[in-house]
């Protein structure tokens, strides 16, 4: 996330964008998806997969249930290691990494079933979204003092941000394992953008919110995604949310690519509708 | 409460006016860990073989207030301070769930709750535990949750902790089936589903409730689904009822357009559109 | 146990153990220590009239509840402790001698503490450990006609503190005398003995096995020795390990087993006599009831008679009829002379042997016996042993100023 | 267990066995052990398993209530004493030792009921080592009950099992191998229940209700099954397991409290076997006896002896490195 | 009304962050410290030092550190007593071979060693985990005991196996191991030493590495996918948990028993330390000392309170009934308060707070 001077320049670029929705284009491509093949035992969860994601844009993964959305995430920020296939991010190829190499590239991500750190409060979560970050050693730590304390601040004052623009302020010192589910997810958001991340990568986010709900959280993505130019990969079972705000939507259907394309394309394909959609949207 | 009751005549009441209703919760206030107070006097009733939503924000009570009926608070170190629920008139505080769900009221708990070590399957037989040893009919039941879920026959001997969110959630469903209800507390059930399993489960919801006179209170946040096939609603907020009456009515009812339906005066708006400035407004008591 | 506050009174602090995985052996000791004293405040009105009081603390057999105890039991005019576990021993020396506080610590605790110079607080007789051991291999040489050239013996100890004690010795000893040894640990609490008798019965087939164990170790140890069908007869214990607790529970298949005493099994002496008149009114089946009797409890009289003469030899210095502080009554220990007639006059005769504690020696040349359970009771079936003292009090000294050395202390001069 | 797995067993038991042999005949050879003979070497194994089924004895009370409830029972040990002493406690007053064994079994259930009730009820729904604390509570209450109640002194628990060494396969080996008629009884008494146990658990309804429970005390009691009973049954089984035990236990080391102790040897047999298998803890307690006291007869004499306590725990852990659930416990589910 | 914070505002993230941001608790703290330092030294006798205060204090750092492992990183451990030990033997090493050394360098550098010894336990940690992973501690535990027991050469070979701590003067004059020191040097300088180590502790786990070992606790795939390295939180949870045991077993043998002997570290002191962080409460620096009182303290009241009201009652009946007693309550404690006496702690305070209304 921003440094000063960046800030100023993505405020200025949040300008209300005027209805209807300008077509965005994009073309630097972030991270590639090549033939990715991931099984387990006997359950082909993906197969052959193939897509790639733009610099910049919000990309929706769509599908059924048990299709293997939440799979590719986790083949995305290497929780998974999948038997076929590769990856490219940011240029770089790879097939297999663990999960907090994956972290330090700057890819982050929320769960589908909530995790986060039951025990500790909301401000502490976020923080630990800003490990990577912080530097000073553990005897620095031990005695709280000096540059320790000054990074201590500088950090909370960046979560604080954080929390503020999330609209979060009143939970901060709340174990978050009382809050209710939606603002569960909220701090979940919080944690993963303290990480500066440039994927971020968000699995069901408005699940089990109401409208209204939802909208401020379409709000945050797409503020996220305006002012800091960070680069979106989104499951959603809402289609009214994954149709408004993303660009480019992939839908998977038993571990299999079914489609590719905008919000209006993938509407209006019938294979989709048939496994998908049931009643057109 | 400040806000007009929508329902000029209690509607619940009117079509099964002469009849008990199936479970009346009285204005009950609920305090988790001796010192957090949730529920600050709620009170609804659910008629016989009726469809009730329980609409409401994040964090209202929705949850608490299931848990309160189904007599599962206990074990969350929370309890019911004041007021009282009953069961066809008859009080359930000192009931366990256990004969809460002999009674027939089960509850499908938000954020699935399968038993993750079993397989989808033995999940499914779980549910029928209060049954015995019906075998044939534990077996029809099974047969006819497979028909309405065809993923879990699928998925029936992976272990359930493996199985996407989407199938436990039907897994949890089918378990609350299993055991033959007369209610079920229907905790968020379209939480993490498909579309077309959204729609699908709400027509089984329906079906259940009309062939088998399965009644059902359906604590919801896809409040435009969940009015479209409830009959009554409430809507909670902070722990207080602030709105409730017939499903059609809500519906009409411009606040609750605009902030659970996401419908302004000029139809659907894109979630694009949403900006900051806008703020809910809340309904003070 | 208490007195008219008028009369003068002694304290004596207990430490005991009726609790924990030794309490078997616990109860009985303490059960003897409170018979004695009362039989003295009954039978004699006290020493030299004054009444002697108690009071006790349960230990566990645990290092820091015993410290505990200690701290809290403690005063200026305390007559002495018996730990009663050589691991509690080792944390009282320092305390003790600190606070002035005689520690009694007979046939247990730290062996070296016998030397009086550098010990003054610490008193061990009437044996120590290597004093133990010795008679055991001098027993042993005894009934091998004179010779152990050649021969196996195996030591199974408790691997603390407490069993390591005669390794020394018995190494010294193989030395000297051209016997194999074998050592065998046992881990607290006692329990795991399966392998050390597979390899002692099956493999090694020692001529003898020597054991240093204490709790249910010991009946644990009879019971595998039996199970692999070790001959009972070649098996000795120290005299911590050998009392009825050790021997019961192994039932038929313990009798032949051996172990040392330094009193005598039984009832037929006349202290034991009078404790039944005096603490039991006569009910010889209430005193049984309460160990009465048995090894342990004989054991409890004779510590405690120790202790009360020791306190009657510092009345005897520091003026009969007193309550004396444990500084007075540390000085009537290094007076402390038993003689065959002052056992008899204490009802012992033929209980044990005569001691004679001095500022240098503080074990006082005691001797030691075998006895054999015969699968009802404990008899005695050798004579008294004398260690071989010459080499062992060179090895005391040599170990106490090791130790003085660490600790920065000069030892006294002993005239 | 399919016929595979089985056959994998019949097949590479025997070589590891063998091999070990060999291992230890090398370093015997290179003088590093003292000793090796291949006669006391199946000597010791065959003691060693004979051993281990004494622990799995007590590893199976753990297994039962760990299965059913997700509590790690730390009591289990005070348990085995409690039930022991009440034994010899009822025999002392003259009852004969199957009235005995009945009333005690009794009792267990009484207590198991109280368990459930002042203990278990309260805390349901709260996490593992909370429970787990709380058995420590359990322990410490049971140990000095029993204690006061009967006293702490050692006793004689003997129900007639005959003790006498038995010399096997005098043909084979000179002088035979070494056993005791003791443990063999023990141990066919240990596989019986351990046999019954396991139908019982894997292929009832209650069977799976237990695991159930073990996965999630919220879910489960949200479905209707009652917490109260299923604890009640299987703190009583365990109860009825720790009887046995104590019997087994208190026969061949004398009843007191060291008893209580024995759970210690029960928890890498447990570990090892995985904590909610049944069979697990009868393989785990196998391995455990026969390794340990391979080591300590060959190895722990040439390095000090008594190493067997940690050597037992160094075994499990090295399994567990290979096996992070134990060599049949559920698979640790991770998913996010 | 005397516990509030209204009116309390914090003007910077800092004075947000520091130690006790409620003005009440700051000073609360500090007179508590206060009155331990100048008036307990005169107030208690020989006996409430010696045998209660003293052993407290080390237990409290103990506790501290196994909370570290077990309550911040969610590692449980049943090594402890192993830990200690290792603090013990390597200080009487240390203090043996280079006399000249400072003591608290002695303490530091063994808590040091500690922490070696345990980053090597700790490795099957990466692997095994929850009751699974007690095991590997238990190996610890059993094997530590084992080697300090059979090799001499940790008690400079005193045949018993007994080691004893020579006398150390912490400042010139003043001896505060062994028994030459008096019970007020000790408890003072215990005080001090524990406290700063405390200070120590409760700044690492409110820093990065403190959220570093939660995160791993609450969730550990989570946790790695956030960035953090399992291997080093955990390892360094190991190292710092061990760092505190060694230095509490360190202290055990020098400034309260005296003189040690391996057994002194058996299991049971694990399982001791294990009771003191679950009822003082996982995961709380202040917990660890409640705790320990608790369990320090209790079986000594409760025996103590018996033989008081009745002087006459056996022993043996007080031992078993302290028993009974004491699992009863650890118990009930459970019951009312899962969290530990941490929690209820706050739960008390946020009700001082609402005080008087109800919620
Ligand atoms: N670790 C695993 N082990 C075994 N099977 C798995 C594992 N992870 C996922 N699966 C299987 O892979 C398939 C895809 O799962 P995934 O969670 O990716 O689905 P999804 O598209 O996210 O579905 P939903 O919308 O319901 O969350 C499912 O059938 C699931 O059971
Ligand atoms: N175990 C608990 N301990 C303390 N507070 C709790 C607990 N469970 C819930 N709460 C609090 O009770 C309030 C109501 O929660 P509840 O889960 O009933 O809301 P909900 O309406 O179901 O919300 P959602 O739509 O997010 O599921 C919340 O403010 C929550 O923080
Ligand atoms: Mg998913
Ligand atoms: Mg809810």
């Amino acid at each position: 996330m921003p440094d000063a001077s960046q800030t100023a320049a993505a405020e200025s670029a949040a300008e209300p964008s005027a209805p209807p929705v300008p077509e965005r284009r994009f073309s630097e491509t972030l991270l590639e998806v090549k033939n990715i093949t991931l099984r387990f035992g006997g359950v082909k969860a993906l197969t052959d997969i193939s897509f790639d994601i733009k610099k910049g844009e919000i990309r929706a993964i769509i599908g059924p249930n048990g299709a293997g959305k939440s799979s590719m995430l986790n083949v995305i920020n290497g929780f998974y290691t999948p038997q076929e296939g590769a990856i490219t991010y940011k240029g770089r190829h790879r097939k297999a990494m663990r999960p907090h190499e994956a972290a330090s590239t700057g890819i982050a991500r929320t769960f589908q079933n909530i995790a986060l750190f039951k025990g500790m409060s909301t401000l502490d979560n976020i923080m630990t979204g800003r490990l990577l970050k912080m530097k000073s050693n553990i005897f620095l730590q031990a005695l709280y003092w000096g540059p320790n304390q000054r990074e201590e601040s500088e950090h909370r004052a960046f979560c604080e941000r954080i929390i503020d623009f999330l609209e979060i302020q009143a939970i901060r010192k709340t174990p978050v394992g009382r809050l209710p589910y939606g603002l569960q997810k909220r701090v979940e958001l919080a944690r993963a953008l303290a990480m500066e991340p440039d994927l971020l990568l968000l699995d069901e986010p408005m699940a089990g919110m109401n409208v209204e709900e939802k909208e401020d959280m379409c709000r945050f993505v797409l503020d996220v995604n305006d002012e800091f130019g960070t680069t979106i990969a989104l499951i959603e079972h809402d289609m009214g949310v994954v149709m408004d705000i993303s660009d480019r939507v992939v839908v998977l259907d038993y571990g299999r690519k079914l489609a590719d394309g905008t919000p209006d394309e993938v509407r209006s394909n019938q294979a989709v509708i048939d496994a998908y959609l049931g009643v057109s949207h | 409460m400040s806000q007009p009751n929508l329902a000029a005549e209690s509607a619940p009441r009117d079509a099964t006016a002469t009849e008990r209703p199936l479970l009346s919760v009285n204005n009950i206030e609920v305090i988790y860990d001796h010192v957090i107070l949730v529920l600050k006097g709620v009170s609804l009733t659910v008629p016989k073989g009726g469809i009730v939503a329980l609409l409401g924000a994040n964090g209202a009570g929705k949850t608490t207030t299931l848990k309160a009926i189904s007599n599962l608070l206990r074990a969350e170190r929370g309890e019911v301070t004041k007021g009282s629920i009953e069961l066809e008139g008859e009080a359930v505080d000192n009931m366990t769930p256990n004969d809460l769900v002999k009674r027939g009221v089960i509850q499908v708990m938000e954020g699935r709750h399968c038993f993750e070590h079993l397989t989808v399957e033995e999940n499914l037989l779980t549910g029928a535990y209060t049954r015995g040893g019906d075998r044939a009919g534990i077996q029809r039941d099974l047969e006819m949750v497979y028909d309405y879920f065809p993923r879990l026959r699928e998925r029936r001997s992976s272990q359930a902790g493996y199985t996407s969110g989407g199938e436990q959630q039907m897994t949890a469903i089918g378990r609350a089936l299993m055991s033959r209800p007369k209610v079920v507390l229907l905790d968020e059930p379209s939480m993490g589903l498909a579309p077309q399993l959204v729609e699908q489960i709400f027509e089984i919801v329906k079906r259940i409730n009309e062939q088998e006179g399965v009644t059902i209170l359906l604590a919801e946040q896809n409040t435009n689904v969940a009015l479209r096939y409830a009959k009554y609603g409430y809507i909670l907020e902070n722990g207080r009822v602030v709105m409730d009456g017939p499903a059609d009515k809500l519906r009409e009812n411009e606040d609750v357009k605009e902030f659970y339906l996401g419908l302004s005066a000029t139809g659907r708006k894109s979630y694009r559109d949403v900006k900051h400035y806008k703020r809910r407004k809340r309904w003070l008591s | 146990a208490t007195a008219p506050a008028a009369a003068q009174e002694q304290y004596v602090p207990l430490l005991v153990y009726k609790s924990g995985p030794y309490a078997p052996n616990g109860i009985p000791i303490a059960q003897g220590w409170e018979d004695y004293l009362t039989l003295i405040n009954e039978r004699d009105g006290g020493v030299g009239g004054v009444r002697l009081v108690w009071e006790e603390c349960d230990t566990g057999y645990n290092n820091d509840r015993g410290v505990e105890c200690y701290e809290r039991l403690k005063r200026p005019d305390a007559a002495g402790v018996q730990p009663l576990s050589t691991g509690i021993t080792y944390a009282l020396i320092d305390r003790a001698t600190q606070d002035k506080i005689p520690l009694f610590t007979s046939g247990y605790g730290r062996t070296s503490a016998a030397y009086g110079p550098v010990f003054p607080y610490v008193f061990s007789a009437p044996l120590t450990y290597w004093s133990g051991a010795d008679v055991i291999i001098q027993y042993i040489a005894d009934q091998e006609e004179g010779s152990l050239e050649g021969k196996k013996i195996a030591l199974v100890y408790h691997d603390s503190a407490y069993g390591k004690e005669p390794i020394a010795t018995l190494e010294r000893l193989a030395e000297e005398e051209g016997f194999e040894l074998f050592l065998f640990p046992v881990a607290h609490p006692g329990l795991e003995q399966k392998a050390t008798w597979l390899q002692i019965g099956r493999q090694i087939r020692p001529d003898w096995v020597a054991m240093w164990g204490w709790g249910v170790m010991n009946s644990t140890a009879v019971k595998e020795a039996a199970a692999v069908g070790y001959p009972m007869d070649r098996f000795i214990g120290v005299w911590w390990s050998g009392s009825e607790p050790d021997v019961i529970p192994a039932g038929g298949d313990a009798a032949g087993y051996k172990a040392l005493s330094f009193h005598a099994p039984g009832e037929d002496y006349e202290v034991l006599q009078d404790v039944v008149e005096y603490v039991y009114g006569g009910d010889a089946e209430a005193a049984r009831e309460a160990a009465w009797g048995q090894v342990l409890y004989n054991r409890g009289i004779f510590l405690m008679a120790m202790q009360v003469e020791a306190i009657r030899a510092a009345q005897a210095i520091h003026g009969e009829g007193q309550t004396l502080t444990g500084e007075q009554i540390r000085d009537g220990w290094e007076a402390l002379t038993l003689t065959e007639e002052t056992l008899a006059s204490l009802g012992m005769a033929g209980f044990t042997k005569p001691v004679a504690i001095t500022c240098e020696d503080h074990e006082g040349g005691g001797q030691a016996f075998v006895q054999q359970w015969d699968g009802e009771s404990w008899n005695i079936i050798s004579d008294w042993y004398m260690p071989r003292r010459e080499a062992l009090k060179a090895a005391y000294r040599a170990d106490a100023l090791a130790y003085a050395a660490e600790k920065g202390i000069t030892p006294r001069t002993c005239e | 267990m399919n016929l595979r797995t089985i056959a994998i067993w019949a097949v590479s038991v025997p070589v590891i066995i063998a091999a070990l042999g060999y291992f230890h005949q090398g370093l015997a050879a290179a003088g590093l052990i003292s000793f090796f003979t291949w006669p006391f070497y199946f000597e010791v194994i065959l003691n060693g398993l004979l051993q281990g089924v004494m622990y799995s004895l007590v590893a199976l009370g753990f297994v039962l209530i760990f299965k059913a409830s997700g509590i790690f029972n730390f009591a289990q040990g005070s348990f085995v004493l409690f039930a022991a002493l009440t034994m010899v406690g009822l025999i002392g007053m003259g009852l004969h030792w199957i009235i005995a064994f009945l009333l005690t079994a009794g009792v267990m259930v009484l207590v198991a009921i109280a368990v459930e009730r002042v203990v278990l009820r309260p805390l349901v729904n709260q996490p593992h080592i909370i429970l787990f604390m709380a058995t420590i509570g359990i322990f410490f209450f049971m140990d000095g009950f029993g204690q006061t109640l009967w006293g702490s002194d050692i006793k004689v628990l003997d129900i007639g099992i005959p003790k006498d060494p038995i010399f096997l396969l005098p043909g084979v080996f000179e002088g035979g191998l070494l056993v005791n008629s003791f443990d063999v009884i023990a141990a066919l008494c240990a596989a019986l229940l351990v046999a019954v146990l396991a139908v019982l658990f894997q292929y009832t309804r209650t069977g799976r209700a237990l695991r159930a429970v073990a996965d999630d005390h919220q879910a489960a009691l949200s479905v209707g099954i009652p917490l109260k009973t299923i604890w009640a049954i299987v703190w009583s089984v365990a109860g009825i397991v720790a009887l046995v035990a104590g019997i087994m236990w208190g026969g061949k080391l004398g009843v007191q409290f060291t008893l209580a102790l024995i759970a210690l040897k029960a928890l890498p047999v447990l570990i090892l076997g995985g904590f909610t298998s049944i069979p697990g803890a009868i393989i785990g307690g196998l391995i455990i006896g026969a390794g340990e006291q391979v080591a300590e007869n060959f190895i722990g004499s040439a390095i000090g002896g008594a190493i067997q306590d940690w050597f037992a725990y160094m075994l499990a852990m090295v399994f567990l490195l290979f096996r992070p659930q134990g060599l049949f416990g559920e698979k640790i589910i991770e998913r996010v | 009304m005397l516990y509030r914070e209204a009116g309390q505002f914090k003007t910077s993230y800092a004075a947000d962050q520091s130690l006790f941001p409620i003005a009440q608790d700051k000073w609360g703290i500090l007179l508590l410290l206060a009155f331990a330092l100048f008036a307990v030294p005169f107030l208690a006798n020989e006996y409430m030092l010696n045998s209660i205060l003293v052993p407290f204090l080390v237990f409290s750092l103990a506790a501290i550190g196994l909370n570290i492992l077990t309550g911040y990183c969610g590692q449980l451990s049943l090594g402890t007593g192993g830990f200690m030990a290792c603090g013990a033997f390597f200080a009487y090493k240390l203090t043996t071979a280079f006399p000249e050394i400072h003591i608290v360098a002695i303490f530091l550098l063994s808590g040091l060693g500690t922490a070696l010894v345990g980053i090597l336990f700790g490795i099957p940690s990466l692997r095994i985990k929850g009751f699974y992973l007690a095991v590997a501690t238990l190996a610890a535990q059993f094997f530590l005991i084992w080697m300090f027991n059979k090799f001499g050469w940790w008690t400079n070979y005193s045949p018993s196996g007994v080691i004893s701590a020579p006398p150390r003067e912490v400042i010139p004059g003043v001896v505060v191991t062994g028994t030459s020191g008096t019970p007020e040097a000790k408890y003072i300088f215990l005080l001090v030493f524990v406290a700063l180590l405390a200070l120590l502790a409760k700044n690492l786990v409110r820093s990065r590495i403190g959220r570093t070992w939660m995160a791993i606790r609450d969730m550990d795939i989570a946790a790695e996918i956030i960035g953090i390295r399992p291997m080093f939180a955990k390892l360094s949870a190991f190292a710092v948990s061990s760092f505190f045991i060694g230095i509490s077993g360190a202290l055990w043998a020098f400034c309260y028993t005296g003189s040690v002997e391996a057994l002194a570290f058996e299991i049971n002191r694990s399982f001791q330390v294990l009771f003191m962080i679950i009822i003082g409460g996982l995961g709380s620096i202040l917990g660890s000392f409640m705790g320990a009182a608790f369990i320090v303290l209790l079986p000594l009241a409760l025996n103590n309170g018996m033989l008081m009201i009745d002087p006459t009652i056996s022993v043996a009946l007080v031992a078993h009934i302290e028993f009974m007693i004491f699992g009863a309550l650890i118990v009930f404690f459970l019951i009312v308060e899962p969290h530990g006496l941490a929690r209820l702690w706050t739960l008390a305070k946020e009700k001082l707070r609402l005080w008087p209304f109800p919620y």
